[in-house]
């Protein structure tokens, strides 16, 4: 139905790579068009009228992408992509407030984007990294949260869906425990904010992050929201043009949040395709989204389940992504399969190793559905999972 | 040129070459604001004076193009005297002048009604603004 | 002649702001429609055919960017953008190289994007940021350089052209001297990049930043050069996915530069649709640019020149940027004249404060020049000079 | 199904599941080179032994796909017994074929021949040359 939208599909493929990138609707590439044919210029610094409106459209963009969320404005701060807002969480708050003995909770769940920046701020300030350990299923759980949480909690940073298992973490409660602790959370929210409603109010998290390439805009933006007093009181990671009030020599001083955090010329026809693209998906309604997905996930799974040699590690999982592997094929050779089919899905550890270790394997195959997959899509995903147990059984 | 006579008027070149009511005062009994447009230069102090809800004196001082520190001058005159609510109403009637939006014509403004000129040239909202920005905090919880 | 590329330029307005941003061909866009309308997915990973595509054309920008300025492929970073990557110098070479009393030498000349960046460095490492003396006309000189020089220096940090005066530094000699002293040369080409040829092995500078969106390429994305060794000798500064090599729960290794410096999803359609912009520019030239841009500076300096009351900063500046002021008229009020007249010129600081200070002003008028202007142009320019002039006089 | 016949020949899947010349020695007199390609898993290291500029003998071991895996072992057989500049020919003519371009043909590849189905799938052309490098890389200087 959303098919037309989106024009890599003319092509006849099957996409089922969502979980990497999703697909773009043209719309999102005529709002940039339009950018750059229109009014394809700087923004909050010229005196002319068409550099005002990129100004405008600029900021438009945050107010929408905050609606998005049920964000204030101000704490709405454009990235480079979702990996940019972890480490900015990481590198300015964690950095400054994380001591020596401190304690850090995470997941195995977690992708390196959300790892590796606590891994260093861990290393630098000698703290600790404490793993919510995870169950037969590979699911956070709020029982297992409060076992590994203790006084010397300084930070917690989870995913809101892991992108390996689907899996929705119980966030609610989690944050809830968490700021009863005056504990601060960070939650990667890349494969949730395409696939769910998600409101930063009611959710209470205190920093949340993810990107537009995966939610039908374009690549090179993303988002860091945070509450306003924490990115007041944090200090910027990138210095330069736009970010300050006052330079001298020696020393300057900076805006408030979220400029604070914006430096030098930003992707401004980058956020502009991203308002289109939060527009889009509002269009649809992120319930509905998230129906289409599970309805397509089921099916898949009932089938799959059916056939044997094949291994689905997240048969229950709530959001459309399927882990799985065909019994003695590596996830490489299984995927040429695929590809020879046009059906495009990613082999491999998804930049997760911790989580693919967990499951006791060097690499998983993944399949993540969106609101322009069909059924058709699912028949044609469990044809050539069938034909890759038969083709690589006859040797 | 008429969009440039409509945005430069006599009357707001006359208040930037000589304003009025500028300079600040050394008084406890001020409120006072400062706000500025990093990227341009214009820095705008305004200090207010309030009693029994009824704005006794208003200050300002600083630095900007002729927009922005004549509408200083002018927004100084057009609120002295006022009673805060009033002048609450018309911060937010000017504001709605200024980007083009509906706004009551009848609303006395005084001088301020010839900053209307600015709405045709929306890359100035903010010089005409930073005055009155100013004002607007420093009556904040009065 | 190339006006006809620039859609923008189809709406008659004069456009002399491309010192802010530069306007972007046609072709630029379509490079851009062509990864998101057939193959816009995600790079590196996917083992599926239009992602293995969509590599080979993000490595393949890679390649034509590093020939551009005559760097080895592995030596070109691809950041968020020219402030980004004078970060990333700072950050990882800088907070790790300088220490307690060194000093780092740079210019009032430097955009806050190269400034601040060195004054963080600075306040957290207690080093000393000298500046060299400008010459009368706001010049850097070698002999200046010299003066400044000393047992402390540590890093040089200059720009190559001017962002407000236009001026190239004399950055061959410096960057010898600099040399024969060990000390190591950050060079701020984000207005050399758009208009001049760059040798990077010639020039032997150790760090060289530039954006794309100042060379008619998309916003979005940038580049950091850096002198192999000197890259792979750095710490990343953010952690993340495609980054690594092998990632454990509290360890991880990180692969060569120029990947461990882009983390998660990089701008895949920017970095394409910058391969095409740079092949736009060598279409018509560097030296054919320069020349161009040169010509019209010329001209319109003359006739200012013969304008009473009007002052230009910049006369004998190499590069087609004009900085000037029209006396008694504060800059703001100037560019609405400009502006009622569709030309398109920066009023402000041009984040260049300690110069703008340096020129005794709050705030100058700067006309910068690009391959699409014309004569016609800048006497379109010059009327609204005098208009302004004449328009405030009256008063 | 053509395609993927002739990506996966018998020959391919044979030394995935024999592989030829597989393990490490503790000796010195072989150079050692690791290859590994994170984003998947394939992880490969090469043994040559060199003597008078000919190759004495070249062990391999790791973990990865049939491709990847299978051309280790091929490549171990392919490369025992040349001389270093006819194995460097080999290699190089290897890389072309699997990446499309033009190649020698009348070059004596060995079994490595089967793998000229690689080049009508792109993606894969990384593990078909994972241990190739390694190969590579453990020549060199020799
Ligand atoms: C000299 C100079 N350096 C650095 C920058 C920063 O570039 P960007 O805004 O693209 O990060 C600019 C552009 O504003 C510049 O003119
Ligand atoms: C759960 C999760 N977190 C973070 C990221 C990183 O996002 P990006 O690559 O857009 O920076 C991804 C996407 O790969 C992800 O799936």
């Amino acid at each position: 139905m959303y098919k037309k939208d989106f024009p890599v599909l003319n092509k006849g493929i099957t996409y089922l790579d969502s979980g990497a990138s999703s697909l773009k609707p043209s719309i999102v590439m005529e709002a940039m068009n339009d950018y750059y044919n229109n009014y394809g210029v700087n923004v909050h610094r010229g005196v002319y009228e068409i550099s005002h409106i990129a100004t405008e459209m600029y900021e438009a963009a945050r107010e929408r992408v905050a609606g998005f969320i049920n964000a204030d404005t101000e704490e709405v701060v454009f990235t480079r992509g979702a990996s940019s807002s972890l480490n900015i969480v990481a590198s300015s708050y964690g950095l400054a407030n994380v001591n020596e003995g401190d304690e850090i909770i995470l997941s195995e769940l977690e992708h390196h984007s959300h790892l590796l920046p606590w891994q260093n701020v861990a290393k630098v300030k000698k703290a600790k990294l404490v793993y919510i350990p995870l169950t037969k299923e590979g699911r956070i759980t709020v029982d297992n949260f409060k076992s590994v949480l203790s006084d010397k909690t300084k930070v917690v940073a989870l995913t809101y869906v892991s992108n390996v298992m689907g899996y929705v973490s119980p966030l609610d409660e989690i944050i809830n425990i968490a700021h009863q602790n005056e504990i601060v959370v960070s939650v990667d929210a890349a494969q949730a904010a395409p696939h769910k409603k998600i409101d930063v109010k009611k959710l209470d998290c205190d920093f949340l992050s993810f990107s537009a390439h995966k939610m039908c805009g374009p690549t090179g933006v993303g988002v860091l929201y945070g509450k306003k007093e924490l990115l007041n009181s944090m200090d910027p990671i990138e210095f330069g043009g736009d970010m300050n009030d006052d330079v001298g020599l020696y020393d300057a001083t900076f805006k408030d949040a979220p400029y604070k955090f914006e430096t030098g010329t930003m992707p401004i026809a980058e956020v502009i395709g991203f308002k289109t693209a939060v527009e889009y998906l509002e269009s649809i309604g992120m319930d509905e989204i998230q129906r289409h997905e599970k309805t397509l996930r089921d099916y898949a799974v009932e089938k799959m389940l059916k056939i044997d040699g094949v291994k689905v590690y997240n048969k229950d999982s709530e959001t459309g992504i399927l882990a799985f592997n065909i019994e003695n094929v590596h996830p490489h050779d299984a995927a040429s399969v695929f590809d020879k089919n046009g059906v495009c899905l990613r082999a491999g550890h998804h930049c997760a190793q911790p989580l693919v270790n967990w499951l006791g394997e060097v690499a998983t195959l993944r399949a993540s559905f969106y609101i322009y997959n069909t059924k058709e899509d699912v028949d044609k995903f469990i044809e050539s999972v069938i034909e890759a147990r038969d083709f690589f059984g006859q040797f | 040129m008429s969009d440039l006579n409509n945005l430069y008027r006599q009357v707001i070149m006359d208040h930037y070459k000589n304003p009025r009511n500028k300079g600040l005062v050394g008084d406890a009994n001020y409120k006072k604001f400062h706000v500025k447009n990093p990227s341009c230069g214009d820095d705008i102090t305004v200090q207010t004076k309030v009693a029994d809800g009824t704005i006794q004196d208003v200050k300002h001082d600083g630095t900007g193009c002729s927009i922005c520190c004549s509408s200083a001058s002018v927004m100084s005159e057009t609120l002295m005297g006022k009673k805060v609510t009033e002048a609450e109403d018309i911060i937010d009637n000017y504001y709605n002048m200024i980007k083009g939006k509906e706004y009551d014509e009848d609303l006395d403004m005084g001088d301020a009604i010839v900053y209307s000129g600015v709405a045709n040239f929306p890359a100035r909202v903010k010089c005409a603004t930073v005055a009155w920005q100013a004002a607007e905090e420093s009556l904040k919880n009065e």
